[in-house]
C-alpha cells in the first residue's frame, strides 16, 4: 500500500478504514493552525468511539474530538487554543467531570516521544520534568498500563546518567516512544504518492507522520511529482511513510494554514462561546458537523464574503490587518 | 479603549514594561502568548535590540509586525531567521551553550515561595476542580534555562504554601534543590505581578519582595501573598516612562489585542 | 559574540583566533562533497597541531588534515572518498604506523553522538552496533578517557531497556554526546549575522553547527538577510549558533558544492597518487597549500578552463557530462 | 572497454544483476557506491519498478540520471521526494515501520560463516596490517533492516573462520544469536561473489552455496572459502538475460565508470 503509485483517495473512505474505533490517534498542527480540521470532522461525522488520543499541543483538533465524545484517552501537554481559549474548554469539562482520561507529559517530552517512535527506539532522554508531579502522578494506573499492551508500563523513567558527569546532566528522564496506529496531517502541498510539502512552521508533524503505522495526509493543493521534486530541500516527508492522500482546500479551516488563509476568529470565539453551555454545544455539533455533508460543504456555508478576509497576503503568510478582537 | 494618556497607565503595561527591562542585551527570549510576548517584543524595541525573541513552535527572530494571538499564530512564521520545529525550539534550550544564554518568561495559575509552578490543575489531579492547559513548553524551559521571568496575578490562593500540582521547577526546596534534583543551575529570577518584583534570595532561594509598584504597600502585597516573605528589602519601582508607554502601545499592540 | 549584528571576517583570522592547537574539531560535508576545504587548508596552512577531530564520513578533509600532521587523535565512522579512494590514504598509512589514534563507530553513531551534543543530553540510545567489535574494542584507552576530561570516560554503554518489551528493543547502545570545541562547515548562502542555508543534502551538519561551542560558517554567496528571511522555512542555522562568517567562493573546492560547482575528479585523482607516496606528497603539500596564500590563489592557480568544467547545470545541480574517469 | 556481446559478460555485470533480483518491487533499497548501487538502479530499472532506492546521506528516491560515484555525490541530490541529512535516514531504517521494508546492500573485507562482515581493519586493531574505511554506515544497516544482501570477492582469505574484528552483524552465531544479542530478526539473505550466490541455512543461519556461476564448480567455490559449507543446494545460476545487461550498460553505467 505504501509503495502503490497513486494513493489519492476520499476523506470519507481514509477515515472509515485506517481510523477504526479505539484505535491510537494523533493529529498534527499546533492550537490554532494547520490542524486537519477536516479529517477531524469527519471522524465526528463517522461517530468515531474510545479513541486514545497524543497530543503536544494541538488545540482545536482535540477540542473538537473530545466534545463530540470520541476521545476516551489522552496523553497531551497542553490543551490551549491560543487567546481565543487559554484552556480549551470541553478538554475541561471532559476532566473535571471525570469523563476523560488524561495523561500530563511537557511538549518537549511529547515531541520527543513522538521522535522516539520515528527513530525506532522505545525512548529518547532528555532533563525536563526532573522534580516534578509530571514525574511523580500518573493519569494511567500501574493496572491500566499492565493491562494495555498499546501503552507502555511506565509513564516516564527517571535514570543516573550512564557516563557519569559527560553532558554535565547527573539525571535524566526518559521519555517513552509513541508509536501511533494512525497519524492525521494537514499539508500545503503533496503528489498523488504522497510525498509532502509543509510551508512555515511544522511543529512536531514530520515527527508525527514518521512515528506512525498509517498516515493519512490531507492538502490544500495537490501538485505534481514534477513539481515536488524540482525543490526536494523543502519537502520534508518522502512517499515511502504515507497511505492516503487527500486533496481538501480549506481543510485545516477553522484554524490557519500559512500561506493559504488565516484561522477564523469569528469561528474560534463562536465554538468558546458554544463550548461552554451544553445545550449549545449540541447545536453547534449539529449545525455546524452532523448536518454537514463534508467540510466542502462547510466552506461553501461559511460566508465566501467572509472567507475573502482569511486569505493570507502572499508575502507575509496570513491576513494583514484582520480583525481579530470581539472576545 | 481606556483613556490613557502619559502618566496614565494600566498594571498589564506596568508588568509589560517591568519584565522588558529584565531582558538583557543579546539574551535570547523564549515566550509564550499574551503578556509575555508583549514583554519580549517592548525589551527588543526599547532596552535590548539585540535580543532574539523566539517560541518553542519553532520561530526565531520573527519580524512580528502583528501581534499573534498563539505561539503558533501564522505571524511568528513571517520573517524569521529559521522556521523550525518544537524538536529544533526545545533543543535550543536544553543546549549549554544556548540554553545558558535563553531567558524564559512563564505564567501559571499557582506559584511557591521557590518559584515552582503550578499550570496543571487545582485539586485533585484525577479528578481537579479546576482543571488548566497543561504545562506546554513551561516545564520544559523551567527545566532548561538559566533566568525565567514569571508573570503572576496576585492573589493568595495564587501564591500558596504548596502547589496543587508541581508543573514547572523554580529553585525546588532552596538553594541545593535543583543541584540534588539534576536539574540545571539556573532558575526563576523575577515574579512580576500587577502589585510589583518579587525576586529570589540568593542564600536561601526564597522569595522576597523587590519592589512595590507606586502606590502600593509592602504590607498589601504580604496580604495578597499565601506565605511570609521579607519586605525589607522592597523599594517603590519606576512607573513605565512616556517612552517605554509609547512603543508598547503604538509598536507591539496597535490594536489593543492584549492591553485592553 | 554571537549575539553580534555583523560576524563577517577572514578566514585567517578565524582559523587562527577559533582553532587552537590541541581543540576539539568537527568538520562538515561528507566524502567528496561539501567539506570546507578553503578552511582545511587554511588550517594547514597555519601549522595546527594536535587537533582531535570528529567526524562521521568526512572523507576529503579529514585526509587532507591528517596528511599533513594537524591531527593526533581522530573519532570516525567512515574515512573514503567514494570512488576516488574507497579508503582514504593518509588515513590508513597514519593508522598503520601508529601514528594516529583512532576511535570506531558507525554513521548513525556519529550522526546521533552530533545529535546529542546540540540537543543538550549526554547521551542517545540506538539498536545500532550491538554484538559487535565497535562495542568491544576501543582504540582510546581507559587511562586516556579517565586522563582527559573532553573524552568520555566510556566509549559506548549498553543498557535493557528500562521500558521492558516497550519498542520491541530489549537492549540499547548508549553513544555519548559530542560537543566540539569547534565547528567549521561549508554552506551555499549565509548573511552577515550567520543565518546560513544548505542546499541539497544536509548531511549531519546542523547537527554539528548546534553541538560545538564555537561555529565558523564558510559560504559561497554572502547574500542580505533579508534575502534569507524571505524564505526561513529553507534555512538550517540561525544566526544564534555562530561565532564567524566568511565568504569564499569556491571553498569546497576540490569537493563538490550542489547547484555551484562539481568534484573536480582531476584534482582528487592526483591527491590519491600523491597520497601513495612520501616525496610526491609533500610536494603537494609545498605547492598545492603551503606556497599558496590563501584559497582564492589556489582557485587562480587551478586553469579557469577547467573550472569551467565543474560549474553545476542549474537545474541538476552537478556538471552534467564532467568526464570522471581516469583513475 | 572490452568486447561485449549479448553472449558476453563479465563478473561485474554478472553480480549486479544477481542482486538486482534479489530486490522485490516495493523494496526501500539502501546502497553504497559501486557496484551496489548498479544493483539497485538495475533492479528498479528491470524487476521492481516500485522499488525506492536511498541513501545513507539522506536521498530518497533520486533520479540518478548520472552513475554517482559516492553516496555524497551531488548526482543523488537531483530530483528526489526528499533530501534530508543522515539522521533521518538512518531512522527510515531503525524505524520498525519503514525498517521492515528496506533491503541494504553492502560489501566487506572479511566475512564469516553466519554473515557476520569486517570492513575495519586486518590485524590488530590498535595497530593494523590493513586498515580500511570503517563501518560508515553498515553496522547501522546491518543491525537495522529486514534482510541484508552481502557482495564479497570470493577469496579464502575473505572467507574466514573468526574475523579480525567485527563490524556489522549478520547471524551472530547462529539461529538465536541476533535474539540473545538484542537485534531484530532480520539478516543477511544472500551473499553474492564473483562465482555463486550463497545463502543461510533457515534453522542453522550458516551459509551454504545456492548457486554457481556458469563454469564454476561448486569445489571450486569450496576451495575460496575458509570454512566447510554445505554444496548439496547448489543449483546452476541463470545468467543474465540480454534485457538485464542492455539496462545494465545502456542506462545504469552508460560511462563504465564502475562496470570498466
Amino acid at each position: 500500500m505504501k509503495s502503490a503509485p497513486d494513493k489519492v483517495t476520499t476523506l470519507k473512505n481514509a477515515v472509515s478504514s485506517l481510523v477504526p474505533d479505539g484505535c491510537h490517534l494523533s493529529i498534527g498542527g499546533f492550537t490554532i493552525n494547520r490542524n486537519p480540521m477536516a479529517a477531524v470532522y469527519e471522524i465526528i461525522r463517522q461517530r468515531k468511539k474510545d479513541l486514545h488520543l497524543y497530543a503536544h499541543s494541538n488545540g482545536q483538533g482535540v477540542d473538537e474530538l473530545i466534545g463530540a465524545g470520541c476521545v476516551k484517552r489522552l496523553e497531551i501537554a497542553y490543551a490551549g487554543s491560543g487567546r481565543f481559549a487559554p484552556t480549551c474548554v470541553r478538554f475541561r469539562k471532559a476532566i473535571e467531570s471525570g469523563q476523560l482520561k488524561v495523561e500530563d507529559y511537557s511538549n518537549y517530552q511529547m515531541t520527543l516521544r513522538f521522535m522516539a517512535g520515528a527513530m525506532g527506539v522505545p525512548f529518547l532522554p532528555t532533563r525536563s520534568g526532573l522534580g516534578t508531579d509530571i514525574i511523580k502522578k500518573w493519569g494511567f494506573s500501574e493496572e491500566l498500563r499492565q493491562a494495555e499492551t498499546k501503552i507502555p508500563e511506565q509513564k516516564l523513567v527517571t535514570i543516573n546518567n550512564p557516563f557519569g558527569s559527560w553532558g554535565e546532566a547527573p539525571k535524566l528522564v526518559l521519555v517513552p516512544a509513541i508509536n501511533p496506529d494512525v497519524t492525521i496531517i494537514h499539508v500545503q502541498q503533496a503528489d498523488k504518492r504522497g510525498t509532502a510539502r509543509i510551508q512555515g512552521l511544522t511543529f512536531a508533524d514530520v515527527e508525527q507522520a514518521k512515528a506512525c503505522r498509517h498516515l493519512i495526509i490531507t492538502c490544500e493543493e495537490l501538485v505534481t511529482e514534477e513539481f515536488l521534486r524540482k525543490e526536494p530541500d523543502r519537502n520534508q516527508i518522502p512517499f515511502i511513510n504515507v497511505d492516503a492522500v487527500i486533496h481538501i482546500p480549506w481543510g485545516a479551516y477553522p484554524t490557519a494554514c500559512f500561506r493559504h488563509y488565516d484561522y477564523d476568529p469569528v469561528y474560534l470565539n463562536d465554538y468558546r462561546i458554544a463550548a461552554g453551555d451544553e445545550s449549545r454545544y449540541q447545536t453547534y455539533l449539529k449545525e455546524k458537523i452532523f448536518d454537514i455533508k463534508d467540510h466542502q460543504e462547510l466552506i461553501k456555508q461559511t460566508a465566501s464574503e467572509h472567507l475573502k478576509d482569511l486569505i493570507a497576503n502572499p508575502e507575509t503568510g496570513y491576513a494583514n490587518g484582520l480583525e481579530r478582537g470581539g472576545e | 479603549m481606556a483613556d490613557k494618556d502619559n502618566q496614565d497607565y494600566s498594571s498589564k503595561e506596568m508588568m509589560a514594561i517591568a519584565a522588558a527591562r529584565e531582558v538583557k542585551n543579546g539574551d535570547i527570549v523564549f515566550c509564550g502568548t499574551g503578556i509575555s510576548m508583549l514583554a519580549a517584543m517592548a525589551a527588543k524595541n526599547i532596552n535590548a535590540p539585540l535580543s532574539t525573541i523566539f517560541f518553542e513552535t519553532g520561530a526565531i527572530d520573527a519580524k512580528l509586525e502583528e501581534l499573534p494571538l498563539a505561539v503558533a499564530d501564522s505571524r511568528v512564521m513571517y520573517g524569521t531567521a529559521v522556521n523550525g520545529g518544537l524538536a529544533e525550539a526545545f533543543a535550543t534550550m536544553q543546549n549549554r551553550f544556548t540554553g545558558s544564554r535563553v531567558v524564559g518568561i512563564l505564567g501559571a495559575a499557582q506559584i511557591d515561595i521557590y518559584g515552582n509552578l503550578n499550570s496543571t490543575a487545582i485539586g485533585d489531579y484525577q479528578q481537579p476542580d479546576v482543571r488548566f492547559s497543561g504545562s506546554g513548553g513551561a516545564c520544559d524551559v523551567a527545566s532548561f534555562v538559566n533566568r525565567t521571568i514569571i508573570f503572576m496575578q496576585h492573589e493568595k490562593r495564587k501564591f500558596v504554601k504548596k502547589l496543587d500540582y508541581f508543573t514547572s521547577p523554580g529553585w525546588i526546596d532552596g538553594p541545593s534543590g535543583r543541584q540534588k534534583t539534576g536539574l540545571g543551575p539556573g532558575g526563576p529570577e523575577a515574579v512580576i505581578t500587577n502589585l510589583g518584583i518579587l525576586r529570589f534570595d540568593q542564600t536561601s532561594r526564597k522569595m522576597y519582595l523587590a519592589a512595590c509598584y507606586p502606590g502600593i504597600t509592602p504590607e498589601k502585597i504580604q496580604q495578597e501573598t499565601g506565605f511570609a516573605i521579607d519586605l525589607s528589602r522592597a523599594v517603590e519601582f519606576s512607573p513605565p516612562t512616556i517612552k517605554e508607554l509609547k512603543i508598547l502601545r503604538e509598536r507591539c499592540d496597535p490594536q489593543g489585542l492584549i492591553l485592553n
